[in-house]
């Protein structure tokens, strides 16, 4: 279902499913964006490209307490959670949500991110690429399904999808802000908006072939070349929108039984990821653990899934301080060259 | 009721002692020996980078870390001409206010009070002065946290820097240091009270020097330019080398400083002696009423100055913090030259505190820092002569000698990694 | 045919998977120095029932305030009731297990992993090559055939330890010689006793004492320390048994067991629910191993 | 449970450690009940020397007195644990550490004056002179952290402490990267645990967690060289806390390709 929206009914229209959960968009403050939570529509950017971290963080916290425990056995932790309603995500991060929903949400299912996931209302809403964005080869800059509304802006007036029996209910408690009186010059006007976005995009991506290339250029020097460079800062990791790995540990509490055991984003770029008792390490060097990275966004998973574990929102290239990111690696690997 | 939170600050010490050598009746030498090792900080920054230089400092001393880092930034800003945001001024100005309580509440409430009440240490008060010993915890929780907020954390915080902060405090954060301020100062003002309502022995007693930094706009405050010696004469920071004469002494890693060949004292009891009458407000009642001229012979004072200063920083709170919030957020200042050099004089808890730079092509020539407690160790041991002396003369015996000097160490509030209480009397 | 195999549906008995069961530990004793053996049970009846488990599958066991890891469970499905392992005191997880008495608790979920693929191997003859520690998951594997012995073919099993204090499980292998219908072939390294009874050696030396096998119709199960993959996985490929008839186990690092946590992934295999049995031929195909050992021999 | 015995010593520091620890206002009454305190000069006066389960260990050691004070306490504890940046890698007294001129920076600051307490020496973490058990770095020491160790030690388990960098604390927090900027940030190669405050400031991490267990040197000093530090800068901004530990990995950091080239 498409309705239609005055662009100065948004602002009413949260103000309304507020009374639903706490509301959450793209703030700006300085260079920092990030999803925090607001009051109102004037409180957020909408033009920003990206946020520091992707929406994971609310799905899936840097660091949660799992089990609380005592001597007799582990409790878990869930049933904390507060309604929300994410407004401003772009395509690409609901296609990251979604392969999280794959890895949390299928076999074994995850409580805690189910949790989070189910109180979570995705409000999607179109945006502007940039140098860094790349969506246009991971086939993700656009969205049909994953979202509860989603909210294309055509300058006059937005379009609004409705992606999920929920996203229908927020529009039920404001119907009147919404028409479906849908016509020509509309469907021309989108039309035009979708030409306009593909023409926006200037990153030097291309992942066709990914897995072959990388399958032929496994053992090139090229990727000990990038490792070197490597920080082994996990940045990349922590602003990946499909990055998802965790360590657990147990935390007691001063003299006593007690304690919980708690869950933090891990990531496969350090040291400890891959090390196992007795001091042995699976991938000990740098550019084992490189590999294991981008075989996994660029090759492993388009082998088993059939598309990228990357959606292109140019996270990596907009963090990574010594410029390794998906592209600059899958254009190394193709011409075996690191390029400048 | 359960409140043993008291227990680890009953005594807080440094690596160090005092040696009092006796000989018959007579008091040979009273030596204040600090065996804490030594560190060479200001060799160590030399040839740094000045925004370096200030990460590095601070870690001289945990508790007047903030002072530290004030004092540097305002030598290093000096010399680089820099001139900070106003908004970087108050803030500045509220965190050594934060600092201030936090050295004195712990001082007067959990060190001294022990000494003037008879009990060994704070927790053993518990039972009596209960109420006091929630007083002096609730104080310094509150000032650290009036650090926390405005410097980054609880100690060595690195938000303040060169010619501004890397992030100020929020409106949230401002207004609830204000109105936890105003609820406390009915603690600093019992403090006063207590410490007013003590017999002051008369045997320490000799007649010393003052000095304090000159707090600018006849306002008392904790920072300026010039420096005041017993009232009256000024002399400009620049020139602290005229005041500190600065010695090494055989008995301890701690150096020395005199003013003419003189002992001279710092800390609370020198500011209200040379800046009390500025003070306004409840504050400054209370040091009207309580101020006579005794503070200037006996150091035994310095608690109850400490006490009417505390008040004092209490009553600032809400006014600095109300400035503070009504102005924007400014970007920090950039070094306008990269030679020059400055002294940045402050006073931290325990008395003045000199970061003298000079600066040549960016980097650090050459650093000096002069410590309170350094300029303080003569006259402590001046003090604990005299007092010996009278004592011995009026034939007393050691167990009430011992507890009388370790009390005047005390009173100076000897910076606890330069200095100590503890006393052995050897007998020739 | 019995279902041994965990399906989906008993997977989703569990509503939350990484919350641990307690269950009792009732025997505790060293097997060698540093490896105890673990006999659980559970604290819950209902939750012993669930633990239906196949060869090769692995628990994770929490202590509580120190962690989880994972373990191979070394007693058989067709032996219910008790869970047992064999533990090698390595790390701050496994010393603090060696510090539990017997009646204490520790929290076990599972189980996780393929296993061993049952199905596939009945009516096969049975090669089980064993290494040090290797043996927790292949005595579970051993004892299981030996229970259903008619729906196997030859079995034959070849043990190698550095010395016999080191080896796992020694009077029970020794006595499982007696038994006719099994080639039982023990070795050590090094007899610093004087008093072993069986074949000083490596384990590949025990492979002229096979005699004919038919490689074909063999499935050969193998588990022990890295080196020992590399000469035994020669040996293999050299008696012509299909690459994919050769399964042996991984090992990674573990925080969940149920493919989330991602530090046992390799490409895009994960240790903890694709394996942590793999066919050599899977192995083969996984270019982080190759080079590193395992394979590289037998692609040169 | 017997509760364990623990002493908590200082040595050439800032004595931030032990503050830090007196400043756990609302679990000081847990700590001290779970405990036998039996020593611990800063907090308390009746001190009691002998046998101890933990030894707390703040400071580098920089004097012959000292070293003899660490030996003693090393002797009767069965585990000693360094606690701040100064007893894990030397802290910033030990920035020179394998530079040499230690006698003329002494001489800088005492001249030719004899002092008589002890002999001194240019500071050394206390694994330069014995056995460490545990270290919980910071500067001064994270409360959470310390107390988490703590807990787990009381409670008979093993302490874990972060084995990454800042970075990854820093991102947690969702602060944009300041070596993006072009600046000078120490956290790729600070052990984490502090909870990136200085970043969370918009201040460069100054690195007084001391080294982490991964980190790449090399990478990180060509990366700002590129950025337009010096050489001498880069070197010294690393090495402003982390001691011992920075000292041996700048020895680490080998010239690139490219420079090979044009030193050619
Ligand atoms: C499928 C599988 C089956 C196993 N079966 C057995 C067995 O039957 N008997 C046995 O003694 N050991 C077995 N191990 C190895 C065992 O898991 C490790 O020895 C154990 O994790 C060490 O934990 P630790 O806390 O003592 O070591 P530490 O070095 O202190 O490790 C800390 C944590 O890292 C992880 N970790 C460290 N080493 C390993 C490792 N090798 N594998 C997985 N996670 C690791 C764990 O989460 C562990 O708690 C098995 C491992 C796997 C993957
Ligand atoms: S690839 Fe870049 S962001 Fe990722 S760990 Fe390495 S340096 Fe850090
Ligand atoms: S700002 Fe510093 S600590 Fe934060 S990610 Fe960048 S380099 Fe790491
Ligand atoms: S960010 Fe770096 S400098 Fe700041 S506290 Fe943490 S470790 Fe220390």
């Amino acid at each position: 279902m498409i309705l239609k929206m005055k662009k100065e009914d948004l602002s009413a229209f949260l103000e309304t499913v507020k009374e639903w959960g706490e509301l959450w968009g793209p703030t700006r403050k300085g260079e920092r964006v990030a999803f925090e939570r607001v009051e109102a529509l004037s409180q957020m950017d909408l033009k920003a490209a990206r946020t520091i971290i992707p929406p994971k963080k609310l799905l899936y916290p840097p660091r949660f307490t799992m089990f609380d425990f005592d001597d007799e056995g582990y409790v878990e932790r869930t049933g904390d959670v507060p309604n929300r309603i994410l407004f401003g995500i772009h395509p690409c991060d609901i296609h990251g949500i979604q392969i999280m929903d794959t890895m949390f949400l299928e076999e074994y299912k995850d409580p805690y991110y189910a949790e989070r996931r189910e109180k979570t209302l995705l409000l999607g809403h179109s945006c502007i690429p940039d140098e860094k964005c790349m969506c246009f080869a991971t086939d993700t800059e656009f969205i049909a399904e994953g979202f509860d509304l989603f909210f294309t802006d055509l300058k006059m007036f937005y379009l609004v999808w409705v992606g999920s029996s929920r996203g229908h209910d927020l529009v039920r408690m404001k119907p009147e802000l919404f028409s479906r009186d849908i016509g020509k010059d509309d469907i021309l006007n989108y039309t035009e908006y979708r030409k306009w976005k593909t023409s926006q995009f200037s990153a030097n991506a291309d992942f066709t072939g990914m897995p072959d290339i990388f399958e032929l250029g496994y053992d090139s020097s090229i990727l000990d070349e990038l490792a070197e460079k490597c920080l082994s800062c996990g940045q990349c990791t922590m602003v990946c929108p499909t990055c998802n790995c965790f360590n657990v540990v147990d935390e007691v509490e001063l003299g006593s039984v007690e304690g919980t055991r708690d869950r933090f984003w891990d990531s496969c770029m350090f040291r400890e990821y891959s090390l196992v008792a007795g001091g042995h390490n699976f991938r000990d060097k740098r550019v084992d653990r490189l590999k294991l990275w981008y075989t996994h966004k660029l090759q492993a998973y388009i082998g088993e899934f059939g598309e990228p574990a990357c959606v292109g929102c140019g996270r990596c290239v907009a963090t990574c301080p010594v410029d390794i990111n998906v592209v600059t690696v899958a254009n190394a690997l193709r011409e075996q060259e690191v390029g400048k | 009721m359960k409140t043993l939170e008291v227990v680890p600050l009953a005594r807080v010490e440094g690596d160090g002692g005092i040696t009092v050598t006796l000989d018959g009746k007579k008091v040979k030498k009273v030596t204040l020996d600090v065996h804490e090792g030594p560190r060479l900080i200001e060799q160590l920054v030399r040839g740094m980078k000045p925004e370096d230089d200030v990460n590095v400092v601070p870690r001289i001393c945990a508790i007047c870390t903030l002072s530290h880092k004030y004092a540097a930034l305002r030598g290093l800003e000096k010399a680089l001409a820099i001139d900070p945001p106003e908004k970087a001024q108050l803030t500045r100005d509220l965190m050594m206010l934060g600092e201030n309580v936090e050295s004195n509440s712990l001082h007067t409430y959990l060190l001294a009070l022990p000494d003037f009440l008879g009990y060994p240490s704070a927790i053993a008060m518990l039972n009596d002065y209960g109420d006091d010993v929630k007083r002096a915890l609730r104080l310094k929780k509150f000032a650290n946290h009036v650090m926390e907020v405005t410097s980054g954390r609880i100690v060595h915080g690195e938000n303040p820097g060169l010619g501004g902060f890397g992030k100020y405090p929020s409106k949230k954060q401002l207004s609830e240091i204000a109105l936890r301020a105003r609820e406390l100062v009915p603690d600093a003002v019992r403090a006063v009270e207590l410490f007013a309502s003590f017999e002051y022995p008369e045997y320490p007693e000799v007649d010393t020097n003052f000095m304090s930094v000159n707090a600018p706009n006849k306002r008392f405050g904790l920072a300026g330019d010039t420096i005041l010696i017993s009232k009256g004469k000024e002399t400009d920071a620049e020139d602290y080398r005229k005041l500190t004469s600065e010695r090494v002494v055989p008995h301890s890693f701690a150096k020395r400083s005199d003013y003419k060949d003189k002992s001279f004292a710092v800390g609370s009891n020198a500011r209200l002696i040379n800046m009390g009458e500025r003070i306004e407000g409840r504050a400054g009642d209370l040091f009207k009423e309580h101020f006579s001229d005794r503070w200037l012979k006996n150091p035994l004072f310095n608690n109850l100055a400490q006490a009417i200063e505390m008040t004092w920083a209490l009553e600032q709170m809400p006014e600095a913090t109300e400035k503070i919030a009504a102005l924007e957020d400014p970007k920090r200042t950039e070094a306008t030259r990269d030679t020059g050099s400055g002294t940045g004089a402050v006073e931290a808890p325990r008395g003045v505190l000199y970061h003298h730079y000079e600066v040549k092509d960016g980097l650090i020539e050459v650093a000096d820092i002069i410590t309170p407690t350094a300029q303080n160790l003569d006259d402590v041991e001046v003090h604990m002569k005299a007092c010996a002396e009278r004592m011995l003369a009026d034939g007393r015996g050691d167990d009430e000698l011992l507890p009388a000097l370790e009390m005047i160490a005390r009173a100076y509030d000897p910076c606890i990694s330069c200095a100590t209480h503890l006393v052995t009397l050897k007998r020739l | 045919m019995r279902k041994l195999c965990v399906v989906l549906e008993d997977r989703e008995v569990q509503d939350n998977p990484y919350k641990p069961e307690m269950w009792r530990i009732v025997r505790r004793y060293p097997l060698t120095n540093d490896v105890n053996f673990f006999q659980a049970r559970s604290v819950d009846v209902d939750q012993a029932l669930r633990m239906n488990y196949l060869p090769g599958q692995f628990v994770m066991a929490s202590v509580l305030g120190e962690g989880e890891a994972p373990f191979s469970i070394s007693s058989t499905p067709s032996r219910p009731g008790l869970l047992e392992f064999c533990i090698q005191r390595v790390g701050t997880l496994t010393e603090t297990l060696f510090s539990l008495k017997e009646n204490q608790t520790v929290g076990l979920r599972g189980p996780y992993g393929n296993g061993f693929p049952i199905d596939k191997m009945e009516g096969k003859d049975i090669l089980i090559v064993a290494g040090g520690l290797g043996a927790a998951p292949l005595r579970s594997l051993l004892l299981y055939v030996l229970d259903n012995r008619d729906r196997f073919g030859d079995i034959a099993y070849l043990h190698g330890a550095r010395t016999p204090g080191e080896m796992l499980f020694r009077e029970e292998f020794l006595q499982l010689k007696e038994r006719d219908d099994l080639n039982c072939l023990l070795t050590v390294d090094k007899d610093d006793t004087g008093q072993w009874p069986e074949r000083v050696g490596m384990v590949t030396d025990l492979f002229k004492e096979l005699g004919g096998i038919d490689a074909k119709n063999t499935y050969a199960a193998v588990c022990g320390p890295p080196v020992m993959y590399k000469f035994v996985m020669q040996r293999l490929v050299k008696l012509d048994i299909p690459k994919h008839q050769i399964l042996m186990t991984l090992e990674r690092r573990m925080k969940c067991g149920v493919g989330k946590c991602g530090h046992c992934a390799i490409e895009y295999l994960y240790t903890c629910i694709d394996g942590p049995v793999f066919t050599y031929w899977d192995v083969l195909h996984m270019k982080e191993l190759i080079g590193k050992g395992v394979s590289s021999d037998v692609i040169a | 449970m017997s509760s364990p015995k623990i002493g908590v010593y200082g040595f050439t520091g800032c004595a931030g450690d032990q503050l830090m620890i007196l400043n756990c206002e609302n679990q000081l009454v847990d700590l001290f009940g779970a405990t036998e305190i039996r020593s611990f000069s800063m907090a308390k006066s009746d001190n009691h020397e002998g046998e101890l389960d933990v030894a707390f260990v703040e400071g580098s050691i920089s004097t012959e007195e000292q070293l003899e004070h660490l030996k003693d306490i090393r002797k009767r504890a069965k585990m000693l644990i360094a606690i701040g940046t100064c007893a894990c890698w030397g802290g910033p007294q030990a920035m020179k550490l394998e530079e040499g001129g230690f006698e003329k920076r002494y001489k800088g600051v005492y001249g030719n004056a004899k002092i008589t307490v002890s002999k001194a020496f240019e500071a050394q973490p206390v694994d330069a002179f014995v056995r460490v058990e545990l270290k919980i770095p910071g500067c001064p020491i994270d409360k959470s952290e310390f107390l988490g160790a703590v807990s787990k030690l009381v409670a008979k388990r093993h302490p874990y402490l972060y084995r990454f960098p800042v970075c990854a604390e820093c991102k947690w927090k969702e602060n944009p990267c300041i070596l993006w900027e072009g600046k000078f940030c120490a956290g790729p190669l600070t052990k984490a645990g502090c909870g990136a405050v200085c970043p969370s400031h918009n201040m460069p991490c100054v690195g007084c967690w001391g080294p982490t267990d991964d980190l790449n040197v090399g990478a990180e000093y060509n990366l700002l060289k590129e950025k337009g530090y010096g050489p001498d800068e880069i070197v010294q901004k690393m090495k402003k806390f982390g001691g011992a530990g920075v000292a041996k990995l700048v020895k680490e950091i080998k010239p690139t390709a490219k420079e090979k080239e044009a030193n050619k």
